[in-house]
């Protein structure tokens, strides 16, 4: 918390995560497939880091692949998969099955909770539906509180400020503020509530551009800024690209073999790529381009679905 | 319309019956909502909206759009393409303050396992220390079971024999009583699970809050279901075969869904199973 | 609450203002001398509605006027006045020093709280600063709460759920969508905690435009629309129009002097005019007009204010 | 810049010199707000954001926008005015919202009422059942004293005698003590009162929380305050003139504020006092 004032946050990939310690509290923005702070997770892995504490709604590759690599220590999202399509996270749930990770899994409206108690200034929050859950087996840090007025008993969380929020958005000015587009997930109250906030941006535009476009996280909550094209491949970022679904479906593949096959993926996409650039190379420019050519007609755009 | 198109509206596969099914549990003028991952509940509440449900809100599962008119169901449920046209897009927070605090009406919600109560599991099978299968998680589930009017559960794995148990393994949403009450007694002001369908029938709840068997697939029998399900089947006395689907939501359901991503929750060999408005079974077109 | 889903709520501000009840509590949309609900707040009084309970955060002409033709029984603002510039709200003050009305006064942060509560479906929420604060012993029905995690005592506010907010906006659609400028001070809170949203607007738009405008409040949660141009008069609906220094300078005078004066002015501009269109009439085309003047240049917006 | 107008800021009147003195209780990089109805205080943050404070961060009163350059001062807080060039705009609940977990360093507070722990009555005046004087109200006041940095008080109403008072008929906002305990003891995280700036003088708060003397304007006796203070008046060791304010100060102050507002705070008799920095006192420009 406490403003960021400075006026000049732009800073390299590599220096923007350097900040983030070993097992920091991590929340991840965007949700499922669509605008995960991906070049943020994979310089994270690029560098070791490890023990951390993620939290979130509902994710998946971000997630997915932290744990693959080592760098999770206790998972507090309310889910991790790739939905339908391509079922459960394999490395999540490879960890969860052989306690390898502490798997605290919450419910969204529990985390928004919690997260508005860190907003709000307050020592802790109501919640009613975890009641009837037994998610409160996985959480004994609540407590329980009598409302005064009705005498209801009901569940009591405490204030979730994690050390820093991770967030990638199409458009950003140096100064830190960013636009985003709906759907925001949590992004907004991650910026409110965590210590720092980590940026990377599509494309670093003029304040009067991020002004024209609208600022959806303004830049007193952000402590750094990166420009990363392609900054949430293989999730989508829209309007720049939708997101790669060929590609999580060669991750998913890889993580579920696990072993020799999961390790090929990942020196191929993130321990073997020591930039962004590189990686970007890697996947390939027309690969990338055509992520970007849903807008040309809704048969481009089903076609990416195919 | 061509007449060929015309005539394929007559046939129609389980998935399509199977989700008409589903869009009939909306009252029209409702508030519904998705959850994610929900591929069969998404396109139902389309149908729904494109039938008999026009002044219904539909708010996204992942995008809380309201009412939006997608060009096609893409297989995730945070993509653009599910705002497109909409009258307006809610906040997270927005959809979830509402939810809780009364003024959604029903919500679709699925499980791995699902208990005679209405009681879902989408966290683990087995021992939660050592489970044997971690599932995704119940994304906003939890608190959203509490407070929403009405709960569409469904599945599509029915026939597997370990999604209706005797017992969750783990409740991640409540149904009408878990071992820590009933609603009334948690104050919940939920009504909780109305429906639930499967891919053998649709059952509705007692006022005990157990499921009861209403209606059968006709290539269905009751003892098929009672092999299927984990706990004591309740069979209703006026048990009859699910309502046919009409061709308008034929028509609906396949042009909102396209990519046909409803289908990736039934299990191949369910996939076979096509009906037609002149024979209940076997399809032939 | 309860979502509002009729497909069109456009109708005239008799019939929207006629479901309003004797006794309601009724939450004044906009601020100080922006955006409020003028063209509502003089219908009220034209239809003689009694009993009124008022919430808001900081308001002026519009409280003061309902307190003055006496249609209301409790003030439960956090400020109601004219600022350094014309002093303090001259019925208000009357009313309160002779006990004719009943005064809650309260925090814009226990009111934005209370709202929060109506509008997170919570039976109560904890608030920090009302405990040092006389605030305290205007609101018997406080009580307090403590934090389970860490023993501090908390005041607990119960729920604000207002009957009817009343808001005027300078666009909206015939289904209920509103765009408002910032600042939307409460606007958009009331609209979620309250049972009914009365709207007016300076122009009805299609849907479209409003859409591209920006909907700040969805249909869903509003229940009438009435189109009423210069329904903020005198206060201010930026774009479209400043606020009417002269005519709040005009209603001071009249309310301080009390008795024939304020009866002078309440009949000449409320009791006096059965219509907002005999009301602008009376105001004059002129007037109205040079009050939307203020973008022409700088020159010719301070001179408003002089 | 003219040579008329460089000499005029070599004169200068009590508002202005007051504005500049609220202005120098602010610190660079400090997140900083004023209430509504605060003319003084909202010139004061945009005089020290354009001379000692550049990398302040000044968030307007009413309509929550940061770092503005209004085109003027108007009368009114809430006015579109107050958005022009304004790097964001702040929701309302976002201000608070950062206000209440602590986010704002500073302040600006004025009361009815004063009393030696700072604390502030904009409530009533009187006994609060039937109040003498019915004041406009606190705004967010109440919850913000708690909890926000530091608070700059002040007054221009301090020749009155009714203004520092022994004891508040009524506590709006607190300062360092009530009878409901100290800050400390109610656990709130502010700091309280830092300054109480008033046309006679500028106050700090000793260990105590009490306030002290600290500077004096030039045309001032302590006996002048003493008479006008309803409580004891702590005088300072180190008592001086309140610090000359600069031809920067001035320019600033008059640019931003060209219709004056902050001048409708002050009696009439008060602003018949001017100042020029050759001569301390009675400036004949």
């Amino acid at each position: 918390m406490a403003f960021h004032l400075d006026t000049d946050k732009l800073v390299d990939l590599d220096r923007a995560v350097r900040s983030i310690e070993d097992g920091a509290l991590v929340a991840l923005g965007g949700g499922l497939s669509a605008r995960l702070p991906m070049a943020l997770v994979r310089e994270l892995i690029r560098q070791g880091r490890s023990g951390l504490h993620v939290v979130g709604s509902a994710h998946s590759i971000d997630v997915d692949v932290l744990i693959a690599t080592g760098t999770v220590t206790v998972c507090e999202e309310s889910y991790v998969g790739f939905e339908q399509d391509l079922g459960l996270a394999p490395a999540y749930r490879r960890a969860a099955e052989t306690g390898t990770i502490e798997v605290r899994e919450s419910c969204c409206v529990t985390i928004l909770t919690q997260l508005r108690a860190a907003e709000f200034g307050l020592p802790f929050l109501p919640v009613r539906g975890v009641k009837g859950s037994d998610i409160r087996r996985l959480h004994p840090e609540y407590r329980e509180v009598v409302c005064p007025f009705t005498g209801e008993t009901l569940v009591a969380v405490p204030p979730l400020r994690p050390d820093v929020a991770l967030i990638h958005a199409p458009l950003g000015d140096r100064r830190g503020n960013l636009h985003l587009d709906q759907p925001y997930v949590l992004d907004e109250r991650f910026a409110a509530a965590s210590r720092n906030v980590i940026a990377t941006v599509e494309r670093v535009g003029s304040a009067e551009e991020v002004a024209a476009a609208g600022v959806t996280i303004p830049a007193h909550l952000v402590s750094a800024v990166a420009e990363v094209p392609y900054g949430a491949h293989p999730a989508s970022c829209y309007p720049a690209y939708a997101y790669d679904r060929a590609h999580l479906g060669e991750y998913v593949r890889a993580a579920t073999a696990g072993g020799s096959e999961l390790a090929e993926y990942l020196d191929r996409y993130l321990t073997g790529q020591p930039t962004e650039e590189a990686y970007r190379k890697l996947v390939g420019a027309d690969r990338l381009a055509a992520l970007g050519q849903w807008s040309e007609s809704i048969d481009a755009w089903k076609e990416l679905f195919r | 319309m061509s007449a060929r198109a015309k005539s394929n509206e007559q046939c129609f596969s389980i998935d399509e019956w199977f989700v008409v099914a589903l869009a009939r549990t909306i009252r029209d003028r409702e508030v519904v909502f998705h959850g994610f991952g929900s591929p069969c509940a998404q396109v139902a509440m389309h149908v729904a909206r494109h039938s008999h449900a026009r002044d219904m809100m539909l708010v996204e599962g992942a995008t809380y759009s309201i009412n939006p008119e997608p060009p096609f169901i893409p297989p995730t449920g945070n993509d653009l393409a599910l705002e497109q046209g909409a009258s307006y897009r809610m906040r997270f927070e927005e959809f979830f303050d509402a939810a809780i605090r009364g003024d959604v009406d029903r919500m679709f919600l699925s499980g791995g396992q699902i208990d005679r109560y209405g009681n879902t599991n989408v966290t683990a099978v087995g021992p939660l220390e050592r489970p044997k299968v971690k599932l995704g998680g119940g994304g906003g589930g939890c608190n959203l079971a509490a407070t929403i009017g009405h709960l569409s559960l469904w599945t599509t794995r029915h026939r597997s024999g370990r999604t209706l148990v005797e017992h969750c393994d783990f409740i991640t949403d409540m149904g009408h009583r878990t071992p820590a009450g009933s609603r009334a007694e948690l104050g919940f002001a939920g009504g909780g699970p109305e429906w639930l369908v499967t891919e053998l029938g649709v059952f509705d709840f007692d006022d005990g809050g157990q499921a009861r068997l209403r209606q059968l697939f006709p290539d269905v029998s009751v003892d098929t279901v009672r092999a299927a399900t984990g706990f004591e089947v309740q069979v209703a006395s006026d048990l009859r075969s699910v309502p046919l689907p009409s061709s308008a939501e034929i028509a609906a359901l396949r042009a909102v869904d396209p990519l046909g991503v409803r289908r990736s929750e039934f299990a191949p060999e369910e996939l076979r199973r096509t009906f037609s408005h002149g024979q209940s079974v076997g399809c032939a077109c």
